[in-house]
């Protein structure tokens, strides 16, 4: 049965990824008063990207987008998506915090073999954006973790089931908040999308990405925004018992979040580093004093 | 996705994806360059023909060329087209690449650009209207369709000769050639000597 | 007050003809030698934008005419600039065929591409110029291509209509 | 066959090295890494024994003796491999510098004065053995002069002045418990006040901590380390520090004992907790100030500081879960920080001593497997699955939230991120990007470094899979003193708060990393292109100045440098200076003509004949 779980997951995660970017980008050409490409444009690019020679840098320019792919993979089997939940046995939420180190590690190593300042300026930008968001979002998990008093998510899950959403209850609703303040900034979308900015630094650390490795890089978006939603999904709306039940409450996320950053011009990194680390930051902190005193 | 569609894509997935999404690279020769933002915003939105700007020729496979081509430009113009992957098509936007416009007498723009790359399309008109890239864009369609829009083919199998012509102009090119061309070919021999 | 400038110009500069077009322009022919005195002193009255240099071909006198533009930055009450702003073009003639002439790169630093670019389209050799290299031309040409003996649709025939078209170059290999 | 044997065949072999080498270098290297191996070899074979031997009965009438069980037997392994495996590195590092025979002679005296540490059974033999440690890092640290001296200096005053309190707190202990056996000392200790046993926890705690290097007491690390040999520098940071967190972990829990420190002082002003917030002090300030160095020992060195504030988190947090996190991250920590002192000292070899990382580059294409090693050491630090940093720093988080410190974690959690900015500037700095002209010709680093670097990195991967073998060792030490048993597996720890399946990970991330190369296989063959075919925006890629490194974090860094001066460095620089002054003026007095003294005579005797007459004490 595990084996079947460990199959589908991953699946569910990458069509349900894929789904997501072709929407964002449909709803953002609507925003825009245009018509916009057909939903499935995402699939089309992927497979023309697939079909496409490409130039590589070396062995570790092919091993680094490699390795953020599967991390993004494995952390899907780690997380649960409705009753699925294959791996989370053995190792808990920090296990799942770690293997998001993955995706981004991946990128910056075979973004570092490519040789090119765009993609090193590209990186120093993600880890520094990254440094950003991770400060709130690691006192919102201490906030979870304490108030549930249990580091595996599965069991978070099921406290949520019985009572109500965390994201109702009254200590919880601040952290809440706080992580849908920092939500864009972990997807990487507009107003953080410093990190792949087209104009400024010819997209990060894409520059120089061909065919295959263009592909495996959209993939990898696809899985590392379906993750950042299914972990908002699970801590804060008690991701339900059944899968489809759970993926509506994705793509609802998903649509509030393409609704905020269609409208939002880029942020400098000094801009986007000095809003994270002063409204999300005061209102998760203030959220952990709060769990902290409303101790059960 | 009426019913050929569908049999389309399933017998060869790799032409209609070529078709259906080309990304264009955004490289600003000259003054056409105004006609592409335009394009792409909402009055002719181009995305909803597959077609959007990227940063950087690795991720693209459509060269749009708009406007004169000066001799210092075509250094960089062979060099992003060399660096993009395979399937490539280029399409000269403006009547200055086809036979250099009205710079047809200037000591320093190009004339018939596919004597130094290969193109697969022509647009014509001394700055032509964004529906005209589109035009463009469907017949490609089209050429992709009928196999005839293999520019890049061209390219690879007579690079000797791209190549001889390209130092012809540009006297020695920095950047080694982007296929061997060892083994002198006569007709060459001839001319050179 | 251009009267005032104009009359100490002729105490200053002795043969030199000073003529005055319009009311914002005033254009000053002088000899070859005098250039560097003149422009030192139009400097310190406070014409310190040196805005062109350019260059003219009279072929049929057989001689390049190098122009200088200059105004001044403020719209000062000094005696010298009124509130209308004052365009003072100094003009000298050098011999077409020995074009050499002296830099003005120490009165004005930044006549350094003008006379670069001049170098190269005019072929005039500026004495004391740290680089006259190529600036935007990526071939070289025998005659430098803004002379007017430069026949630039008979260069066009040459050059680029003889490089052949690749179609009917070679079998498809 | 016995532990007495073993410290005489270490230090013997020290002084051997010596005079072999006034015979022939080559059988003086062959009898440096005999002598370490052996050393291995009769460690691994006193496993699980628990011997105490006399070691020398007239030292002042009092009897000097070794004891050897699981704590020290986990420490003696660590020391003699990470020894051993420096020494081969500086086989061929050392070659051509001078001073050849003092080098191995002071690098198998430490080996040996660490293995003294670990094994004495008595403080006056462990503070013997301390010494010797102390004075020769301190010869190494100022092996190569210049700037090396200063360093030094600053070391040893800094480890005198720890001595110092050490030996007052055997000293104290002596006069009040009589006996210098750790075992009694125990015993008796119950019976003293617990003021008395703050006051020796204080005194070892100064010692340990200057050696440990521990926030207030760090300054000297940076120093030394950069200025110190590579492979001793990974032996001063991979095990030399450790010796600091030993002496705590003794402290703690053997002579004090785990209830009567645990029991030390209430709620928020407890040692333990004291000692924990300053765990947590260091283990995220140094990371940040490592974030903005330039050299790349530099950045290392202010990491070891930064990992001993897990340690010592883990150490004083006092659950079991904490204790066994806190002494496998001092494991993991000597490996991979160790591994990572040896890559630099590689690339310093093969470039001529060039650490500046903002004027290397793109070395990967030179040095492959010295990147490799990097790479895993880099990982282990950070703590990425599949590294045996994962573990240890897992087993400590989640005894810091259990525990219900979620400050603590958010400090932890933070000091990883931390790493990880710095750890990718270091690899990206050196190996990856753009390779410069004068470094066209590197050639890879020699055999006999690859040697130790492979042998490390393989022990990161291998304890990062199966932590269940470290596990068990440590779970018998903290059994020792008193902390309950853990569930350990060979895959990882079972517990109902949330146990972890490293097995597990390896083989998702396993599979996951098949089925995308597959996925990458399916398309078509990518050319492999060299660094000048590259997007320049159409233009030519300008040789040598096409490399982004110099001050790598621009916005981070022009953000949070002013709260990252080393403040304590600069109190303690003037705290010197003032002492000088004082010094200074004191010597005014000393004139030197006679007349000046037959002046103070008399105005001594003036006064006190005047305080005699007014208030007539005698």
């Amino acid at each position: 049965m595990r084996i079947v779980e460990i199959v589908v997951s991953p699946i569910i995660a990458f069509v349900i990824g894929i789904f997501l970017l072709g929407l964002s980008r449909k709803i953002m050409a609507r925003i825009h008063w245009r018509y916009g490409p057909p939903i499935t444009q995402p699939v089309i690019d992927i497979i023309k990207l697939f079909n496409q020679t490409s130039m590589s840098h070396g062995r570790l320019f092919n091993l680094g987008i490699i390795l953020s792919l599967a991390g993004s993979m494995v952390v899907v089997l780690f997380l649960p998506i409705g009753k699925l939940h294959p791996l989370s046995g053995s190792g808990g939420l920090l296990v799942i915090l770690y293997l998001m180190l993955f995706g981004p590690l991946g990128i910056a190593l075979s973004g570092g073999e490519a040789a090119n300042p765009n993609t090193s300026i590209g990186i120093s930008r993600t880890l520094v954006l990254a440094l950003g968001y991770e400060l709130p979002l690691i006192l919102i998990l201490l906030a979870v973790m304490s108030h549930y008093r249990s580091i595996s998510i599965v069991e978070i899950v099921r406290a949520q089931q019985e009572t109500h959403w965390s994201l109702l209850s009254f200590p919880l609703v601040v952290p809440g908040i706080a992580y849908l303040l920092i939500l864009p900034a972990i997807l990487g979308e507009r107003p953080f999308e410093l990190i792949k900015a087209p104009q400024e630094i010819s997209s990060g650390p894409m520059v120089e990405y061909g065919g295959k490795y263009l592909a495996l890089a959209t993939i990898q978006h696809a899985f590392s925004s379906f993750i950042s939603i299914a972990l908002f999904v699970n801590l804060f709306l008690g991701g339900s018992s059944n899968p489809g039940f759970f993926i509506m409450k994705v793509i609802v996320v998903f649509v509030v979040e393409v609704l905020i950053n269609a409208v939002f011009p880029r942020l400098r990194i000094e801009q986007a580093i000095r809003y994270l680390w002063r409204w999300p930051a005061l209102i998760a902190f203030a959220g952990l004093i709060l769990v902290y005193i409303f101790k059960r | 996705m009426d019913r050929n569609k569908l049999v389309k894509w399933s017998k060869e997935p790799a032409k209609m994806g070529h078709k259906y999404s080309l990304h264009a690279v955004y490289f600003c020769t000259g003054c056409g360059i105004i006609e592409v933002p335009p394009s792409i915003t909402a009055r002719w939105d181009a995305e909803r023909f597959g077609v959007i700007p990227v940063a950087t020729p690795r991720q693209a496979n459509l060269f749009l060329i708009t406007g004169y081509v000066s001799v210092k430009t075509l250094k960089a113009i062979i060099r992003t087209y060399e660096q993009m992957p395979e399937p490539k098509f280029t399409v000269g936007f403006g009547s200055c690449p086809i036979n250099g416009g009205m710079y047809w007498d200037s000591y320093n723009t190009i004339k018939h650009l596919d004597k130094y790359i290969p193109v697969d399309g022509w647009i014509a008109g001394c700055m032509p209207r964004p529906e005209a890239i589109f035009v463009a864009v469907t017949h490609l369609w089209t050429l992709i369709d009928k196999e005839m829009a293999n520019g890049y083919k061209k390219y690879r199998a007579k690079y000797r000769y791209y190549r001889a012509n390209q130092e012809k102009v540009l006297g020695t090119l920095e950047w080694p050639p982007l296929f061997s061309i060892e083994g002198k070919d006569e007709e060459l021999v001839k001319e050179t000597a | 007050m251009k009267n005032s400038l104009k009359k100490q110009l002729e105490s200053a500069f002795k043969n030199t003809q000073i003529h005055v077009p319009e009311n914002d322009r005033l254009i000053i022919n002088v000899e070859k030698d005098r250039v560097i005195s003149i422009l030192k002193f139009l400097k310190e009255k406070g014409y310190e934008h040196l805005a062109l240099v350019s260059c003219v071909d009279w072929i049929e006198e057989k001689e390049f005419e190098v122009v200088y533009i200059l105004s001044a930055y403020l719209q000062n009450e000094s005696e010298y600039t009124e509130r209308e702003k004052i365009n003072i073009i100094v003009k000298t003639r050098i011999p077409r065929d020995d074009p050499r002439f002296v830099t003005v790169i120490p009165i004005f630093q930044n006549s350094e591409p003008y006379e670069r670019e001049i170098h190269e389209l005019f072929g005039i050799h500026f004495e004391g110029h740290p680089r006259q290299t190529p600036l935007f031309l990526e071939r070289d040409y025998k005659i430098p291509p803004f002379r007017k003996d430069f026949d630039t649709r008979q260069y066009v025939k040459e050059v680029f209509d003889t490089i052949p078209i690749i179609e009917d170059r070679a079998s498809e290999k | 066959m016995s532990i007495e044997i073993l410290l005489i065949v270490a230090f013997g072999g020290a002084f051997l090295t010596y005079f072999l080498g006034k015979i022939s270098h080559i059988l003086r290297d062959a009898f440096a890494v005999l002598l370490s191996c052996a050393l291995i070899a009769f460690i691994s074979y006193f496993y699980g024994k628990d011997i105490e031997r006399p070691l020398y009965v007239g030292f002042l009438e009092m009897q000097l003796l070794l004891r050897l069980n699981t704590l020290s037997w986990f420490f003696a392994i660590t020391v003699s491999t990470v020894g051993t495996l420096s020494i081969i590195f500086s086989l061929s590092y050392i070659r051509q510098r001078e001073r050849t025979d003092f080098y191995y002679f002071m690098m198998l005296l430490v080996n040996a004065s660490m293995l003294g540490i670990v094994l004495s059974g008595d403080l006056v033999s462990f503070y013997i053995f301390w010494e010797i440690m102390s004075w020769s890092a301190f010869l190494l640290i100022s092996y190569n002069r210049g700037p090396a001296l200063a360093a030094g200096m600053k070391y040893i005053i800094m480890s005198v002045i720890g001595s110092i309190g050490i030996l007052i707190g055997i000293l104290s202990i002596y006069t009040t418990c009589g006996t210098i056996h750790m075992t009694q000392i125990a015993a008796q200790l119950t019976a003293a006040s617990s003021r008395y046993i703050i006051f020796i926890i204080i005194t070892f705690s100064v010692g340990f901590g200057i050696k440990s290097a521990m926030v207030p007491l760090h300054t000297w690390l940076p120093d030394a380390h950069s200025q110190a040999p590579s492979p001793f520098s990974a032996v001063l940071s991979g095990i030399l520090i450790k010796m600091g967190t030993y002496g705590f972990l003794l402290i703690m829990y053997v002579i004090v004992g785990m209830k009567l420190f645990l029991g030390l002082g209430s709620g928020l002003f407890s040692v333990n907790y004291i000692l924990c917030f300053l765990g947590a002090v260091t283990a995220v300030i140094p990371t940040f100030i490592a974030l903005l160095q330039n050299d790349a020992k530099r950045l290392l060195a202010w990491h070891s500081i930064g990992q001993i504030g897990y340690i010592i988190m883990g150490i004083t947090l006092g659950t079991s879960l904490s204790i066994a996190g806190g002494i496998f991250h001092l494991l993991n920590h000597a490996m991979f920080k160790a591994l990572l002192f040896l890559t630099v000292g590689a690339v310093e070899y093969r470039t001529g001593g060039v650490r500046d990382l903002n004027s290397l580059g793109g070395l990967i294409k030179r040095m492959p497997v010295t990147f490799t090693a990097a790479l895993v050491g880099a990982l282990g630090i950070i703590g990425v699955p599949l590294t045996n940093g994962f573990v240890s720093k897992w087993l400590i988080y989640k005894s810091l939230i259990l525990e219900q410190h979620p400050f603590f974690a958010f400090a932890a959690f933070i000091g990883t991120w931390g790493t990880l900015l710095s750890f990718y500037k270091f690899l990206h700095n050196m190996f990856l990007g753009q390779l410069p002209e004068k470094y066209k010709d590197v050639e890879k680093a020699p055999f006999s470094m690859q040697f130790s670097m492979i042998i490390f990195s393989i022990v990161i991967i291998l304890t990062g899979i199966l932590p269940g073998i470290p596990l068990k060792v440590i779970n018998a030490i903290q059994t020792s003193f008193g902390f309950g048993p853990l569930h350990i597996t060979i895959w990882g720890i079972i517990s109902e708060t949330g146990t972890i399946n490293m097995v597990n990970i390896f083989f998702a991330l396993i599979g996951a990393c098949v089925i995308v190369w597959l996925i990458f296989r399916a398309g078509p063959k990518a050319t492999k292109i060299t660094q000048d075919n590259n997007y320049a925006a159409g233009a030519a890629i300008p040789k040598d100045r096409y490399h982004y490194t110099v001050d790598f974090y621009n916005p981070l860094y022009r953000m949070i440098a002013p709260f990252l001066r080393d403040f304590v460095d600069e109190f303690y620089m003037r705290l010197a200076k003032w002492i000088q002054g004082l010094g200074n003026g004191v010597r005014r007095i000393y004139t030197g003509d006679v007349g000046y003294y037959v002046i103070y005579i008399i105005l001594f005797l003036a006064v006190l004949i005047f305080i005699q007459m007014k208030w007539s004490i005698w």
